[in-house]
């Protein structure tokens, strides 16, 4: 293996290492779940596209060419934010509090209220846009 | 080659899936004619493999033609043939009583019976102690969805107790397929018998624990104390046809017991040797006496079939811990006897339960029943034969026990436990018999009479009895032959294995 | 081979009465005579040679493996029996014609009658213990029927129940005793046993023999303490009464003591036994007849003296004594079956047999009046009449007998007093009835008989006279033929004259007359008397023993089974960690000598994740939803390590089976509770907790014990095999879909079925859909969230893409047909969860059950297709073919069977969730059929 | 705006497209065998499981798109590195908000498009998209559709919402021409 | 590591069993669920423990004993069609009996309380 | 010294999962733990790549394929049961 290529490996993989690792500390330690909810989203993913390249070029190098690991990649980019949309939605649906110092209590509160409870209340709510 | 050994497992599956798909599946009739003759089929199947496999001797089937003990295989001899004769046997009686109606109470019914016969007779003929543990599994889920068949709520309350149970002994099932094959390196039962004979010392141990807790597997299959409170409640709300065919269920185990102790764990297995029979011994016999008190105890006639079962149960489990040509010849004799019988009463059970309205099988004085005579000519048969009278079927059946008895002290425990239990199971069946047919309140019978299909199956299963007996002299002569063939390990060892029987690991 | 017919004959004779039932009942009954009377005729044909001493056997093969077989032997004491039985049983089959009402079955009567005479004639016959045996127990069951023959009657199915249980309880014990003698001698043949008299009474199980015996022939022959069952036995009809209790069954534990007096007499313990218990019995029954105040009643304990006076002579030993016993045989069963039939007339005709009511009936029915008093007169044994003849014998025999030693005058003397209640109540039975003033309260005006019904008994009254007056010509030979069977063929000399002189036997008699006349005379006196004694009423004592039996049992049992599942595993569970624990103890040490692989971080961290999860499933195992969460966390570490132990095929099943588990228990959820409420007591809480270490500790120290130990395998002929034999590389799934093929066959139809019966449970199911979380939040009302929508559809192509991959790769790589399969049934699962079921049904509408079916058809047609080329099922077949261009591929018969493992698996799975998913859905699929 | 497909026997050929580079990807080979088996199950895939797709909008503008796939790659590594310090610095400087999106699309593909890029990218987490069907009393159509998001770091809401309608919203009504 | 694994599979074995010891079919499930883990893990350590040695021909010179990979597959798949019916036979006894206690009814001490969703 | 990377990088995803499973085993609430099972998901499908990479096999990568095809539709099923209670509506 040429030397070059053995450290954009270790780049690859040291990079997607640390977006990994960065991504569960903020799933640890934010202060409310919205918040939580970012790191994993997006670090976590980066992180895989890390240590997915670094093993793309890592097979590609010792053995024939793998690109596969590509797929994976795709896959969580396509369902990542869905994911997220989905637990947002859980979070919503059931009142999670957001940190106080949070922005657009309005668009938290009619956020909750879409999509639970009463139809008609909803759309008759005066914060109704 | 001849693909007859199979055809016991394959027919039923096809039988099954051919119900399942159109143009069967549209009609109730259609439904059930094929299975009817599906049955029928595999019963004159199952009795010409019985005949071959008499001139034959022990033969084998290799499936996939890999050759033991790599592939898995089917082993044909005397005992396991006349096991499946003997589930074919009751399965037609079964089918045709289900077919009478109770079929149409509830979806797949035949499929699954025929699912459930494919899974026994798999678990009879296989050689392949993995391969048990799949067909074990295949009759038992079959049973899980027959036994909630016409729905209620005892068979759902039932079925929970049921299905955790075995699902709890199936893990066992695992755990001890584990320590075997982690310690003898195979799991064709022929080729652990080998390994066993020179297992290395310090594995000694760890494939009795293995062993041993096989025997859970077994004793919970089979309902041996203090493994078969599930029994008594399972079979007496199961769909009458379905409780008829559970009937063989819990002989797999002791067929299990019988041929795991007597061929893996047999003379050749030096410490390990018949280690199952110091345990088998006094359960057996605590089990009869439990289902004998059980007799006594119940309060409706299917919950006395159900101890009756576990009485029979007990009694083969005590034959097989004497490890005996007698003991064997006697276990299946009185095997297909009990079978018969037993299955005979639960489809009697409902019958009688039917006719007497409101009252049902309960033991309290109900209306008189519609056909009196018949049910009660019927009872009375099942009865003489259940407790061992004379001259039927389960009189052969108890001398071939009390015989198998030699030493002394297993003759007065033995003959002391059995005469009792039977003087319990007499005293209790006349009780009940008094019950259902004399103690009834008012003169008008109910309009429920048997069907055509009904009266057949109860006449087909009873039959067993009296036929049993007139032809005792062959058929003990089989039965003989049977337990001499199956105590011969090294015989079929030759066969199974060939002359590579020294083999160690690579062929 | 005509002794067989001597024995068929009434067999036959039990379908004589089905098959004539609609004829006329004189025509059905005289049909029903004529077997038995052909059968007598038989027995005839043989009187000369047998009273010229010979014998004959006659053996037909049965089951020579258990010794049993159909053994026949006609001999002296054989003869009188069968005489007996056949002669009496022809005279009950014309009374009953007479008796029996037109309410009643007359041919149920005649089948259950002619059943019972082929058992006693079997027992009569039998040269093998265990053929006597079966008959023996026949007789119980016969008799039963007979008894209980009027079943609407409380007390004939009591008295019936304590017949069958005593009499079965005595068999039970029979039967041992028979097994035994047959272990002793080595043969059932009854030949063989007879011979073998000092073989077994040397015998070390002798004493126990004789116990089992005896208590097979006492309750039989209604014995005290087992007498109690005869007199409620009397609820049967008379004809039964008179043929089963007085001259036949009950006398066939006499006749068993009569046959084997060869083997079994002649010890002290047999004499302690038997004649203490006859004498016991022969006082007891002669004193308590004397105040039945029900004709049968006391006919009935008298039946039960008399059986003590031939149970006492047997148990003397003498041969003089056995002769009388059998004299008195053929004797009591002439004059009390004649009496039970008079008794029967009476009742018949005046409708009573309370003999406070009865009185003076001498006017109504003078014929019977006489035939009875001549009975009863034999009965009591005046002179001149038969009972008188043995009865002397009886007490001459009482004189000489020398065994309780010095106080051996105690037997004449209670035998005298026997004699005295004897002749009393036979009084009693006489003047009670006949004379002492007008009947009382009787229902209808008394009268005789039709003509043929008295008959039977003319017939025994004039043979009580014949025999009393020249006993020598009327029944010398047959006694003399019968004593010799019994004592093996040296008969003493004894004289059948009725005149022996002034004795003291005959002093005994006088005696017992003038005591008896005297005792009746002032009965008053002693009526008052027994009337101060606690009375026992056998029928319910016995029936509230059975019911406190069965409750007892019902107590006991519940003590067992409390209908606990928990308690259920808790048996089984400790039953693993003792069967297998303590071979374990015995083990010197768990480590198996093979190094262990080494530890890394990651490993240690993957560890630990398992462990605290597995631990926070129990811990939060209340919050279901979060319980779920932490196993699936479990689920995935189990995933990881089998990807770490270089098992990539197991982490893939392992991941895809736990997904679709927790869809699974997801979808549960909803139908059930979401929290667990605290129930379990502290004490059961640590009880669980030890039993599930102890599980643990076991199966943790079996597997490491296994790990560490070196083994040989037969793994090795897979991987040679797999890819020259199987045509894949990878071993895992050649071995799934080839060399055992079999197993997956097998787990494919596991799947199939249990979708079937997930559908099955689930049709009519009682619905209820919960309207809010655990937490009572509303659902939310978006049902299917649009950006879930959108990418859910653009996944399926997606998905069936990779799993199309998996399984063609299967073979060669990880993958396979049930992970394909799987993969597919998540995908589709999916668009389920984002669309719902409407939705897919629109554009999917497949019966999965259908699809189930039809995957388990593909896996065995590939199967069988194996058959076409004359080999086993499944049996493979692969070959590569070159295709221009595309190169090398490879076909495999395997491919066709793991398509039929994917089909299933992507029906079974779909049948499962969908059919569930569909439980819910507002437009809910309407089944025709429960479950 | 164009929904039915051109061809009939090729109803998503960029799909198709995606799934034989799939396929290849999965083989990693571009060997013939695999082009040729790959096709046929690029063809025959979408032909199976056309039913289960709902009607939506075609891209009608591929190299805009492709424009726009880069685009959006690049800011996903951009935003990572933002959050990524913003999660290990301290929690006190972060202002996080909710903010509401009017939308200009209207059809569910485009929208699910703009909701995940939007998730992917800087700080921000699509949070909801309403009013939905289900909410909707009959069947009356949705005209105005709202974006919920969750900013970790808000600094200026208008300039956000600007941001995100110009550089991913503008474009995707270009892509799909609607 | 093979202590390691022992010591997990001991583990799994005993929270199984305590959660199959529980009195509701919903943590029996759990229960068996996590039981059959443990069974699954324990079948497969009889064939030893190889690292770096997937049984797949030509990738290795260690192979893993491909045999019982084979017998725990069958083991996972049969385990899953049972759980799922257990699942629906839990629903079904709820829906029947009113209640998800494994004995059809509830304890003595329990009937009087009113069971809570 | 990729080597030596390799097991640094497994170190921090190690690290990643156990502070997953702290969040996952603190919650607070539902979704939290649902967060962090399926950020743990996507962690495995890292940890499996590594080994792959470690062992010089391409024979895991299925395994990672499948978690994250799994992972994603076991946490969307787990939010629709929280979000309607009926998954399969
Ligand atoms: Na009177
Ligand atoms: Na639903």
């Amino acid at each position: 293996m040429q030397n070059w290529m053995e450290w954009a490996v270790a780049f690859f993989l040291l990079l997607g290492g640390c977006f990994v690792l960065i991504g569960s500390i903020g799933l640890s330690r934010m202060p409310d779940f919205f918040m939580r909810l970012h790191g994993p989203t997006k670090a976590t993913t980066l992180g895989m596209g890390g240590i997915l390249l670094g093993s793309i070029f890592y097979f590609s190098l010792s053995h024939s060419v793998s690109v596969h690991e590509l797929l994976i990649t795709i896959f969580l980019l396509i369902t990542a934010p869905i994911s997220a949309h989905m637990l947002i939605k859980t979070a919503l649906h059931h009142q999670l509090k957001a940190i106080d110092r949070t922005r657009g209590e309005r668009e938290l509160k009619q956020g909750q209220q879409e999509g639970s409870g009463d139809p008609k209340k909803v759309l008759t709510a005066e914060n109704k846009p | 080659m001849s693909h007859l050994i199979i055809a016991p497992i394959l027919l039923p599956i096809f039988t099954a899936l051919l119900i399942m798909l159109p143009p069967i599946h549209y009609s109730p009739m259609r439904r059930r004619w094929v299975s009817m003759v599906s049955t029928v089929i595999l019963l004159i199947l199952t009795v010409c493999l019985l005949v071959q496999t008499q001139h034959t001797g022990v033969s084998f089937y290799a499936l996939g033609a890999w050759q033991p003990p790599f592939g898995i295989i089917l082993v044909a001899d005397i005992f396991s043939v006349s096991m499946v004769c003997l589930t074919s046997f009751l399965a037609l009686g079964a089918i045709c009583y289900g077919s009478a109606g109770e079929d149409e109470r509830g979806s797949f019914f035949h499929p699954l019976f025929q699912f459930q016969l494919m899974g026994i007779n798999g678990a009879f003929l296989t050689g392949d102690l993995f391969n048990l543990f799949v067909f074990f599994e295949v009759l038992l889920i079959a049973s899980y969805g027959l036994l909630v068949h016409a729905g209620g709520k005892n068979k759902t309350k039932a079925a929970v107790h049921y299905v955790v149970l075995n699902l709890a002994g199936s893990a066992v099932f695992l755990f001890s397929l584990g320590i075997l094959y982690g310690t003898l390196g195979t799991l064709n039962i022929a080729d652990m018998a080998v390994q066993v004979a020179k297992l290395p010392p310090e594995n000694v141990m760890l494939v009795k624990s293995g062993g041993l807790l096989l025997l859970i597997v077994f004793a919970l299959k089979a309902a041996i104390l203090p493994l078969q409170f599930w029994l008594p409640a399972t079979y007496s709300a199961a769909s009458p046809p379905v409780a008829a065919l559970f009937a063989v269920m819990t002989k797999i185990g002791t067929y299990s017991l019988l041929r795991v102790y007597t061929t893996i764990f047999g003379e050749q297995a030096g410490p390990l040797a018949g280690m199952a029979s110091d345990w088998l011994w006094p359960l057996g016999l605590a089990t009869i006496m439990l289902g004998a008190i059980g007799v006594l105890a119940s309060q409706d006639f299917r919950k006395l079939v159900a101890n009756l079962v576990i009485i029979s149960v007990g009694t083969l489990v005590t034959l097989v811990s004497l490890q005996s040509t007698a003991a064997t010849s006697a276990i299946l004799y009185y095997t297909v006897h009990s079978t018969m019988v037993c299955g005979a009463l639960f489809l009697l059970a409902d019958v009688i339960g039917a006719q007497r309205g409101k009252a049902g099988d309960r033991l309290v004085p109900g209306r008189r029943m519609g056909q009196p005579a018949l049910l009660g000519t019927l009872f009375i048969v099942a009865a003489i034969a259940v407790a061992g009278l004379p001259p039927l079927s389960g009189f052969v059946g108890k001398l071939m026990i009390l015989q198998a008895a030699s030493s002394p002290l297993q003759q007065i425990l033995l003959w002391s436990v059995i005469l009792l239990s039977s003087l319990m199971v007499l005293i209790g069946l006349s009780r009940a018999g008094s019950i259902l047919f004399w103690r009834v309140s008012g003169n008008e019978a109910g309009p429920e009479r048997m069907l055509p299909l009904q009266t057949f199956a109860l006449v087909w299963l009873l039959l067993a009895a009296p036929l049993m007996a007139v032809f005792a002299g062959p058929l003990t002569e089989l039965t003989f032959a049977a337990a001499d063939q199956i105590r011969d390990i090294q015989s079929s060892i030759a066969i199974i294995l060939g002359d590579t029987t020294t083999f160690g690991g690579t062929p | 081979m005509t002794l067989l017919w001597i024995l068929l004959l009434p067999l036959l004779g039990t379908l004589v009465p089905v098959l004539t039932a609609n004829w006329r009942r004189s025509a059905c009954a005289t049909a029903t005579a004529i077997p038995p009377a052909i059968a007598l005729m038989l027995l005839f044909y043989h009187s000369s040679a047998i009273f010229a001493g010979e014998s004959f056997r006659y053996t037909l093969g049965w089951i020579p493996l258990l010794g049993l077989d159909v053994s026949i032997r006609l001999d002296g004491l054989a003869f009188l029996f069968s005489l007996l039985i056949l002669g009496i049983g022809l005279l009950i089959i014309l009374y009953a014609r007479y008796y029996l009402s037109e309410q009643d079955s007359m041919p149920r009567f005649y089948a259950y009658l002619m059943l019972f005479m082929t058992a006693m004639m079997g027992i009569v016959l039998s040269n093998n213990v265990l053929q006597l045996w079966l008959f023996w127990e026949l007789t119980s069951i016969s008799s039963f029927l007979l008894i209980s023959f009027w079943w609407h009657k409380s007390e004939a199915r009591r008295g019936a129940r304590m017949a069958l249980t005593v009499t079965g309880a005595g068999g039970l014990c029979l039967l041992a005793a028979l097994l035994l003698l047959g272990q002793i001698t080595g043969s059932y043949d009854l030949d063989v046993i007879l011979a073998s008299g000092a073989v077994i009474q040397q015998h070390a199980w002798y004493p126990l023999v004789l116990v089992l015996f005896l208590l097979g022939c006492f309750t039989k022959s209604a014995q005290f303490p087992f007498h109690f069952w005869l007199p409620n036995a009397m609820a049967a009809p008379t004809p039964v009464s008179a043929y089963l209790h007085s001259a036949t069954m009950v006398k066939a534990g006499i006749f068993l003591l009569a046959r084997f007096y060869p083997a079994m007499a002649g010890t002290d313990l047999w004499f302690l036994l038997v004649s203490m218990t006859g004498l016991t019995t022969l006082l007891v029954g002669a004193y308590l007849a004397l105040f039945k105040h029900d004709l049968k009643g006391l006919l009935a304990y008298s039946t039960i003296s008399h059986l003590g006076l031939i149970t006492l002579l047997f148990g003397m030993g003498t041969d003089l004594a056995a002769v009388a016993g059998v004299f008195h045989i053929i004797n009591h069963a002439t004059f009390k079956a004649s009496l039970f039939m008079a008794a029967g007339i009476i009742d018949h005709e005046s409708g009573s047999r309370d003999m406070r009511k009865l009185n003076g009936l001498w006017h109504f029915m003078p014929i019977t009046a006489t035939l009875a008093m001549v009975a009863a007169a034999a009965m009591a044994g005046v002179p001149l009449l038969n009972g008188f003849l043995s009865k002397e014998m009886f007490f001459v025999e009482t004189l000489q007998q020398h065994l309780l030693g010095s106080l051996s005058w105690i037997i004449p003397v209670l035998a005298t007093v026997a004699g005295v209640f004897s002749v009393a109540y036979s009084t009693r039975f006489i003047h009670d009835v006949f004379f002492n003033g007008k009947p009382k309260g009787l229902t209808k005006t008394p009268h005789e008989p039709p003509r043929y019904m008295r008959m039977p008994v003319e017939v025994l009254v004039v043979l009580c006279i014949l025999v009393g007056i020249a006993p020598g010509y009327i029944v010398g030979d047959l006694l003399h033929a019968a004593s010799s069977s019994v004592l093996g063929g040296t008969v003493p000399e004894y004289s059948l004259a009725i005149w022996h002189g002034f004795n003291v036997a005959l002093l005994m008699s006088v005696v017992a007359l003038a005591g008896g006349a005297l005792i009746y005379i002032n009965r008053k006196h002693l009526f008052d008397f027994q009337n101060t004694l606690p009375g026992v009423d056998a029928i319910n004592t016995f029936e509230l023993a059975m019911k406190s039996l069965a409750k007892r049992c019902q107590q006991f049992y519940g003590r067992l089974d409390n209908g606990s599942l928990q308690r259920y595993l808790v048996f089984l569970l400790s039953a693993v960690v003792v069967l297998a624990g303590l071979p374990l103890l015995q083990l010197d040490t768990l480590f198996g000598g093979r190094p262990e692989l080494p530890v890394d971080a990651v490993n240690a961290t993957g560890a630990a994740m398992l462990l605290i999860t597995a631990f926070a499933t129990v811990v939060f195992h209340r919050q279901r939803v979060v319980a779920l969460l932490m196993i699936s966390v479990v689920g995935l570490m189990v995933s990881i390590a089998f990807t770490r132990f270089s098992a990539p095929d197991l982490a893939l099943t392992q991941l895809s089976v736990e997904v679709v588990t927790i869809i699974l228990l997801m979808l549960a959820l909803f139908f059930l509770p979401h929290k667990t409420p605290k129930q379990s007591s502290p004490t059961r809480v640590i009880r669980d907790i030890s039993l599930a270490s102890m599980v643990g500790v076991v199966i943790g120290s079996i597997s490491y014990a296994i790990m560490t130990r070196p083994f040989n395998t037969i793994s090795d002929y897979f991987l040679a095999n797999a890819k020259t034999g199987g045509g894949g590389t990878n071993v895992v799934n050649v071995i799934l879909v080839d060399f055992r093929g079999f197993d997956t066959f097998g787990e494919i139809a596991v799947l199939g079925i249990a979708s079937l019966g997930i559908f099955k449970l689930l049709t009519r199911i009682p619905v209820f859909k919960p309207s809010s979380d655990g937490e009572g939040r509303p659902w939310a009302l978006e049902r299917h969230p649009v950006l879930l929508a959108t990418v859910s559809q653009s996944l399926l192509p997606l998905a069936l893409m990779v799993s199309v991959f998996i399984f063609f790769r299967g073979h060669n790589l990880p993958g396979g047909g049930f992970i394909a399969g799987l993969v597919t049934a998540v995908a589709l699962i999916l668009q389920y969860i984002a669309h719902g079921v409407e939705w897919v049904k629109s554009r999917m509408n497949i019966e999965y059950q259908r699809v189930v079916a039809v995957g388990l058809m593909i896996a065995l047609v590939t199967g069988v297709a194996s058959w076409l080329f004359n080999k086993p099922f499944l049996t493979s077949w692969f070959d590569y073919f070159d295709i221009p261009l595309l190169g090398k591929i490879e076909l495999a018969s395997a491919i066709a069977f793991d398509a039929g493992v994917y089909v299933t698996v992507v029906g079974s799975t779909l049948l499962i969730l969908a059919s569930l998913g569909k439980m819910t859905t507002s437009h809910r699929p309407v089944h025709t059929e429960s479950i | 705006m164009r929904v039915t497909p051109r061809y009939s026997w090729l109803p998503t050929p960029y799909r198709s497209l995606l799934l034989l580079l799939v396929w290849l990807l999965l083989n990693q080979s571009v060997e013939l065998i695999h082009l040729f088996f790959g096709t046929i199950l690029a063809l025959i895939i979408p032909w199976i499981s056309g039913k289960f797709r709902d009607p939506q909008p075609l891209i009608e503008r591929p190299l805009l798109a492709l424009r726009y796939i880069l685009r959006v790659f690049g800011d996903i590594v951009t935003a990572n590195a933002q959050v990524a310090i913003l999660i290990l610095g301290p929690q006190r400087r972060l202002n996080p908000a909710f903010v509401r999106m009017p939308l200009d699309l209207q059809h569910d593909l485009p929208i699910t498009i703009l909701a995940s890029t939007v998730s992917m990218t800087p700080g921000t987490v699509s949070a909801d998209v309403y009013p939905c069907h289900d909410t909707q009393p009959g069947d009356a159509e949705i005209t105005q559709r709202w974006l919920l998001i969750h900013v970790l770091n808000l600094e200026d809401e208008a300039e956000l919402i600007a941001t995100i309608k110009s550089r991913y919203e503008a474009p995707l009504k270009e892509i799909f021409q609607c | 590591m093979e202590s390691l694994l022992a010591g997990c599979i001991g583990f799994l074995t005993a929270c199984g069993v305590f959660l199959m010891l529980r009195g509701r079919t919903f943590p029996v499930v759990v229960g068996l669920t996590m039981l059959a883990y443990a069974v699954n893990l324990f079948l497969f350590s009889s064939g030893r423990l190889t690292l770096q040695g997937a049984a797949v021909l030509g990738t290795t010179d260690n192979y893993a004993d491909p045999l019982p990979q084979a017998l725990v597959l069958t083991a996972i798949v049969i385990g899953f069609a049972m759980t799922a019916y257990l699942v629906i036979l839990a629903i079904r006894a709820r829906a029947d009996l009113g209640n998800d206690h494994v004995d059809g009814k509830l304890p003595e001490t329990e009937s009087s309380r009113k069971e809570s969703r | 010294m990729l080597e030596q990377v390799i097991f640094l990088v497994f170190g921090m995803i190690s690290l990643a999962l156990l502070l997953n499973l702290w969040r996952l085993l603190v919650g607070p609430s539902i979704p939290d733990r649902i967060l962090a099972l399926d950020t743990m998901f996507i962690n495995s499908i890292a940890l499996i790549i590594l080994y792959g990479l470690l062992m010089g096999s391409p024979l895991y990568f299925e395994a990672a394929l499948l978690i994250a095809m799994l992972g994603f539709v076991s946490t969307v099923a787990v939010c629709k049961f929280l979000l309607r209670g009926d998954i399969i509506e």
